[in-house]
């Protein structure tokens, strides 16, 4: 019997609890802008190896704060958030920025013998692109952009200073939202909030060391400050930071100065001599999406194109059909990712768990994850396991599975895939084959049988 | 030689010291499934029969420790049988009665000072109603006489019973108990009493090449020093101890693994974590090319 | 005694070999300690070779010992007795005290009875004496000659388990006999399944409520008489004879009696005589009966023909799916946007601002965490659609509006970078146009079904392996009656750990048979018995904007 | 390059950064050299490089570098999470990847060790241990070790030392946040 039963729900005590709109489009009851063809949202990413990468810092933002869509590669969980061992380790080790530094500095010289291609800084980017061409032709397309900005701005250019070889681009279309907003003279909420806000100061990460800092802290406008990084750079973020967050930005310099007088000149030594060679073996960190979180995107909500390898985009047949051939249960993770999300549960990555996925409700700001996701793919006809590894097969892998779950406070969820058994392999390379799968949730759960007994004692 | 029991495909050991053999001097722990005789309505502690894990009676057979006998034979129902039964109830009642009686009578010498005090002060009681009547009336026995005649005495000596007294109470003893069968105890056996020699059966297992893995990690953990348990619930094969399960938590969650069986990565994290969750080593068990088993420790980095 | 004096005339290295005790052990056996010793203190890390150590774990061994070698020992007085009767698998009772009749047990012609699994118990509780062919067993004789056949041993072990825990265990009655709706009235509860079959109680209640019956679908006549019913229900729907049936069908089920259902005397013949004479005017009773049910709330009764009656196998009412709207104050009310006007029909009035209910769908988050954002949201509401295209055109109902938004709204993104989703054949579920609130979004994009198959009961595939439920169990200190036990608190089904693990379809299977009660899994790892259940679930579909 | 309607949409000014985000992955030298390798696993060197970003800009791994196996066609990392660590060698691997026993061992016999400077408290360790990053396709990794025979698990104190350490490490997180 299909029952609704309650789900295993732990609220998250989080210090930014706003709610972001849930899905990165805009929706007509929050923004209280129809929707329509022109102010879609519209993001990209290009699809390598197993994976869709995103790398505008806007889209970056949007996708990860409205709908919890992918990853910082660099990062726990949505890019630029992470502060953890990096600011921890710093800490106590000063020297670690230089070794950072030697690292790549190696990097960069071990290269440099074998690559016949002049590695020197400040390659202007065509020429970079041309390297690719000769290194790697898979690579050679130049990359396809988009407008992704709702009622697209006219100030995009004037924050992007070509100078500034870090994080170019985002927060300017930040900031361009909320004047978005402000221009429709909308109330109350920040259209910003909604669609994004974390992004704002991300630049500011740059001018410390190089590893990446959070968003909306104090601290990261502290040390962007103390570092006290000259150059068109700190200009911009300045500028930027007086905009938006005056009261932050400013009053907090002098006092950031004090606490952290040291460390950030240490770094900005290291950050010195790097700067002055142009350390380009320095990444900055993407927004990784799974293939099924990407084909959700653009098929469900069409707000993502993704390119191939050309830097051509793909239309969503070609997708689907890339995406199996790389990953061999794409199809089935997909027909479980799109089916939570469509009930507006929030599938995340599951590798941690052992599970294809996790379940949140709302998502991973609000609530700790309720169900570990267990996918297996079984025949319409008999309703028997039909391809596939997956926990299901054996009872030691069930109950190794519902032991590492309970651990953690959450159940499994078993996620039967009914593949119609009429369904021919020509018809699967179609995502028009999704419609007719379907979807048996099955909760697993472990009962203990003198719970009971205890329960009614403790009663007595 | 210890002997097991096959028993609907399960075996078992029922004689109480040759499970606790089995554990003390080859590390073999099964699993008691039985209720315990002392405390029988709980599941913390439980009793014979002990169950045998196919693997632990390979390993006994192979090992030459016990041997394997067939559990369903029927009890002996001939006249002689049922004869020796029989009377081994009746004598038992005989000495229970007895016994009892012996029991009895010796509290009663325990108790006879008491009795003796009791019944001296009521007799007292009753003399002191009867002074104001008549004296030494005839219904006084002889005993009464005796007793009487030791009245003066009666304040500093303690009361005792006469011989006659201890008999007539003792006689009173035997009429009321003895022969009440329904307070006779009875013993439910829990093993069969077996006087006969009976002849080995043979084992078939393992069959499987997974069921012939298990047996083979098995015997090589075992010989290397180790206590294992079964470890379904921890999703592995097997729990191994470096002690006694009684004093030691276990080290390792043994994984049986074919060397060519494909796992996802996905998997590894499962094993990984399951250890990981409960402080253990997952230890990955698969044969290599020789045939020997080789061993991979599984642990997480502590890393994210 | 005897076998005592073998015992000590045998090889002292080997152990001592089984015996009856000796009188004087018996009565030694009275003063037993009845506590269960202690685990034995924190556990070490390993073992260090320590005299520490060696005597802690000698302690342990020689405590073992002495508890494990303890026999079981008992007044006669306080036994019960019985026979082992091979033939029947079944123990007779002979003598019976205590208080295990309560609630074990079962009497076949005047005699008392006990299943293999229920004597075997009771040995080990210390509390029954077998008897086979004039023999006391040992419980080993019992576990080789009570077991194994038609209860396994490890069903024996659940069995044990749960019952040294104070559950009841009651063999499971198989109620294929009953449909699932008979059983989510608790129907079953009410007729002994013996009496049904003997009496045939359930043909009425079959007619009107086909069940997925195996033996049903096995007689071809039984079947075809279903079907007969069911089309007279579908074609007849006009004629007043079909009519009266579908509402007392349908009151009946509403009200939640069946029992008038049940006691209709019509038999068969006189209903298919009913069938034939439907265009005939109907006789004073039937009026009667109409005139009544007109009285009654004549919505309940429109829903009653429209929905469920046509077809019977649709006539569920499960209240676990059933949503009831929280229409009270205390949910989450947003309000979507007016509808275009340009759109509606002339004249056609729409209240301004349309509320909805969103929290009756939303889960069980606590009171505390209400958004304060609904009286920004209210604030924020503005007219939505924009004006129409196409003036000519207008909505006559809400479908035609609907398509209407669609056509209208023909996607023109060429001019952002995700133009090319929208070429082609497959395109994006979400249209711009459907982005009004995510209510609309998560409609567009349930586009994969849940399977629920309790719906479609019949057209379920046969498991490929068989399990049955062994057993009913009912909690302890549940006031439970052996003459009428009620509905059981669980069911288990017991299944060896080596076995394969469960399929969709078992699980679906097992779960409609013991639906609405929860089923177990008993998973038998030598010994070491886990419970799982296997819930089939239906997500709430979940939003919060 | 890209000749379709798109492109005249995304003007040059726009694709610039994007280009050079991408690029600054693509053009790493530490991914030209995994390539270079000329290994038959596409997916292996790209989980390879998020793994090796990942330990560099993130955690800050020092001496970390990458070492080919070409006995398994496989692109290897080694390196030291804190200076004061032991050196580990990490085999990158996507959440699919199959496994088998074999393949395990097979991590264990020929992934190669880097010779220079190796502080190791226990040195045989390193030649019977290697980590496996197991990615997700969102870029989560985990991080599992696989050692050549028993490794028992760490007795009460060192658990107990480390628990004292983690919970230091979240005081002083709390002070700072």
């Amino acid at each position: 019997m299909a029952a609704r039963i309650p789900a295993p729900l732990h609220r998250k005590r989080w210090r930014h609890q706003h709610e972001d709109a849930p899905l990165p489009i805009p929706i007509a009851s929050l923004t209280a802008v129809t929707a329509s063809d022109d102010n879609w949202c519209c993001c990209t990413g290009r699809f390598q190896g197993d994976c869709v990468l995103v790398t505008d810092l806007h889209e970056m933002t949007m996708l990860y704060n409205n709908g919890f869509f992918g990853k910082g590669t660099l990062s726990k969980c949505g890019p630029g958030t992470d502060r953890f061992k990096a600011s921890e380790k710093r800490h106590h080790q000063p020297s670690l920025s230089s070794t950072l530094f030697q690292c790549r500095k190696r990097a960069r010289v071990e290269v440099e013998p074998t690559s016949a291609v002049d590695n020197s800084t400040m390659v202007a980017e065509t020429s970079q692109c041309e390297q690719l061409d000769q290194f790697d032709p898979l690579w050679s397309g130049q990359n396809d952009t988009d407008q992704h900005r709702t009622g697209a701005g006219n100030n995009t250019e004037d924050s992007q200073d070509p100078a500034t070889q870090d994080w170019p681009g985002g927060d300017s279309s930040c900031w361009e939202l909320s004047e978005d907003r402000t221009a429709h003279g909308q109330p109350d909420q920040p259209y910003s909030q909604l669609m994004g806000a974390a992004a704002t100061i991300q630049s500011s990460q740059r001018t410390t060391c190089a590893h990446v800092e959070s968003t909306t802290q104090r601290k990261d406008l502290e040390e962007c400050f103390a570092s006290g990084r000259p150059g068109s750079s700190k200009g911009t973020t300045e500028q930027k930071c007086e905009t938006g967050h005056t009261e932050t930005g400013v009053s907090d310099t002098e006092h950031g100065q004090e606490n952290y007088g040291v460390r950030p000149k240490d770094c900005a030594n290291q950050e010195d001599k790097i700067s002055g060679s142009e350390d380009q073996s320095r990444v900055g960190e993407f927004l990784q999406l799974s293939l099924e979180e990407a084909f959700f995107l653009s098929y469900g909500l069409g707000c993502l194109s993704v390119l191939d390898g050309s830097g051509r985009p793909m239309t969503l047949v070609e997708m689907w059909q890339r995406f199996s051939q790389t990953q061999h249960d794409f199809i089935q993770n997909y027909i479980v990712y799109h089916y939570l999300r469509s009930k507006g549960w929030v599938p995340r990555a599951g590798v941690k768990y052992g599970a294809p996925w996790v379940l949140y409700r709302k998502g991973p700001r609000f609530y700790h994850s309720s169900y570990s996701v267990v996918v297996q793919t079984v025949d319409g006809d008999r309703l028997t396991p039909s391809r596939g590894l997956s926990c299901c097969r054996s009872w030691h892998l069930l109950a190794g599975m519902d032991r590492i779950t309970q651990h953690v406070g959450k159940e499994v969820l078993l996620c039967f895939v009914v593949r119609p058994a009429d369904l021919t392999e020509e018809e699967e390379t179609s995502p028009s084959c999704i419609s007719r799968f379907r979807v048996q949730e099955v909760v697993m759960k472990r009962w203990v049988s003198s719970q009971e007994r205890e329960e009614r004692e403790e009663d007595h | 030689m210890i002997d097991l029991y096959l028993c609907h495909g399960h075996v078992y050991v029922w004689n109480a010291s040759a499970a606790c053999e089995l554990r003390e001097q080859h590390r073999i722990v099964g699993t008691f499934v039985g209720a315990l005789p002392r405390l029988p309505r709980q599941n913390v502690r439980l009793g014979r029969p002990l169950q045998l894990m196919p693997e632990e009676t390979t390993l006994l057979l192979n090992k030459g420790i016990a041997r394997l006998l067939d559990g369903s034979i029927p009890p002996k129902t001939g006249e002689e049988d049922l004869q020796a039964i029989t009377e081994h109830r009746k004598q038992s009642f005989r000495e229970q009665s007895e016994m009892c009686k012996n029991d009895r009578k010796r509290k009663l010498h325990e108790m006879a000072s008491v009795i003796a005090k009791g019944r001296a002060a009521k007799r007292k009681k009753l003399a002191q109603k009867a002074k104001p009547a008549e004296e030494g009336s005839s219904s006084v026995s002889n005993n009464d006489v005796t007793s009487s005649s030791w009245d003066q005495p009666e304040e500093e000596k303690e009361p005792s019973l006469s011989v006659e007294e201890m008999k007539e109470l003792e006689a009173r003893l035997d009429k009321t108990t003895g022969y009440n069968e329904q307070a006779f105890l009875v013993q439910i056996l829990t093993e069969q009493v077996t006087e006969e020699p009976q002849e080995a059966v043979p084992w078939n297992y393992p069959t499987t090449d997974r069921e012939a893995l298990r047996c083979q990690v098995f015997q090589d953990l075992w010989e290397k020093g180790y206590f294992l348990t079964s470890g379904g619930k921890f999703g592995g094969d097997f729990l191994v101890y470096p002690g006694d399960p009684f004093r030691y938590h276990s080290f390792y969650i043994a994984v049986c693994q074919h060397r060519t069986e494909n796992m996802e990565a996905l998997d590894i994290v499962r094993l990984g974590r399951l250890g990981s969750n409960v402080k253990k080593t997952v230890l990955l068990c698969s044969e290599c090319e020789s045939g020997e088993i080789t061993y991979t420790s599984l642990q997480w980095t502590g890393m994210n | 005694m005897e076998s005592a004096d073998i015992a000590e005339e045998e090889d002292r290295s080997s152990p001592v070999k089984a015996a009856r005790l000796s009188a004087q052990e018996l009565l030694a056996h009275r003063n037993l300690d009845r506590t269960v010793p202690p685990r034995g203190g924190t556990k070490d890390y390993a073992p260090d070779g320590s005299q520490e150590q060696e005597e802690k774990l000698q302690g342990m061994y020689s405590l073992y010992r002495r508890m494990l070698a303890e026999e079981r020992v008992n007044k006669i007085g306080n036994l019960s007795t019985a026979t082992w009767l091979e033939d029947l698998g079944l123990a007779e009772v002979t003598v019976d005290k205590g208080k295990f009749w309560h609630h074990m047990g079962h009497t076949d012609e005047g005699k008392k009875y006990l299943y293999p699994e229920e004597v075997v118990f009771l040995m080990e509780m210390n509390s029954i004496e077998v008897y086979w062919n004039k023999v006391p067993l040992a419980i080993q004789q019992a576990y080789a000659m009570m077991l194994g056949d038609k209860v396994s041993m490890e069903q024996y072990q659940v069995y044990a388990h749960l019952s040294r825990l104070g559950y009841i265990l009651m063999r499971h009655q198989s109620r294929e006999h009953f449909s699932w709706y008979e059983r989510q009235i608790q129907l079953d509860e009410y007729i002994p399944l013996k009496e049904r079959i003997k009496e045939g109680l359930s043909s009425q209640v079959r007619d009107w409520f086909p069940s997925n019956l195996k033996e049903e679908q096995a007689s071809s006549g039984n079947l075809d008489k279903t079907e007969e019913v069911q089309n007279v229900h579908r074609n007849k729907l006009a004629s007043q004879e079909s009519e009266e049936e579908v509402k007392s069908a349908s009151h009946s089920t509403v009200e939640h009696s069946t029992f008038n259902q049940m006691s209709d005397p019509r038999s068969e013949g006189e209903k298919s005589k009913m069938k034939g004479r439907s265009e005939q005017p109907v006789d004073d009773e039937q009026m009667e009966i109409d005139c009544e049910n007109d009285r009654k709330d004549k919505n309940e009764k429109q829903e009653g023909l429209n929905s469920s009656v046509l077809v019977p196998h649709e006539y569920k009412w499960d209240f676990t799916n059933i949503n009831i709207p929280n229409v009270g104050q205390d949910c989450n009310v947003s309000e979507i946007p007016a509808p275009s006007a340009e759109l509606l029909p002339a004249g056609v009035q729409v209240n301004s601002i349309l509320k909805i209910n969103t929290g009756a769908f939303s889960l069980n988050t606590k009171k505390g965490s209400k958004r304060k954002s609904n009286s920004e949201h209210l604030s924020k509401i503005v007219p939505n659609l924009r004006a129409e295209d196409d003036p000519r055109k207008v909505s006559r109902n809400w479908v035609e509006y609907k398509e209407l938004c669609g056509v209208k709204r023909e996607v023109d993104m060429s001019d952002t970078a995700v133009a090319h989703l929208w070429e082609g054949d497959v395109t994006p579920l979400v249209r711009p146009s459907d982005a009004t609130d995510m209510g609309t979004i998560l409609s567009k994009l349930q586009v994969i079904q849940n399977i629920s198959l309790e719906k479609e009961c019949s057209s379920l595939p046969k498991p490929d392996r068989t399990l049955e439920i062994a057993y009913d169990v009912f909690l302890p200190d549940s006031h439970f009656k052996k003459s009428k036990p009620g509905r059981p608190n669980l069911r288990v089904c017991v299944q060896r750990f080596s076995d394969a693990a469960p399929e969709l379809a078992l699980i679906v299977q097992l779960n409609q048979l013991s639906s609405p009660v929860p089923l177990l899994w008993a998973v038998v790892d030598n010994g070491d018995i886990s419970f799982y259940s296997f819930t089939e679930a239906d997500l709430p579909t979940d939003y919060h904007m | 390059m890209v000749s379709s309607k798109r492109c005249k949409m995304a003007s040059s000014e726009e694709n610039k950064p994007r280009a050079d985000e991408l690029t600054s992955l693509l053009e790493h030298p530490k991914y030209k050299e995994m390539v270079a390798y000329g290994f038959n696993n596409q997916e292996q060197v790209q989980v390879a490089m998020l793994v090796y970003l990942y330990l560099s800009e993130a955690k800050q791994w020092s001496e970390l570098d990458i070492q080919p196996c070409p006995a398994l066609q496989l692109v290897t990392l080694y390196g030291r999470p804190t200076q004061a660590e032991d050196m580990q060698v990490l085999v990158p691997l996507g959440k699919q990847t199959d496994l088998s026993p074999q393949r395990l061992r097979d991590f264990l016999t020929h992934v190669p060790r880097p010779q220079d400077e190796l502080k190791l408290e226990e040195p045989d360790l390193m030649t019977r241990t290697v980590t496996l990053a197991i990615c997700d396709t969102d870029s989560t990794i985990t991080f599992y070790r696989i050692t050549d025979g028993f490794v028992p698990p760490d007795p009460p104190e060192i658990v107990a030392e480390k628990k004292a350490k983690k919970r230091q490490w979240k005081k002083r997180k709390g002070q700072r946040t």
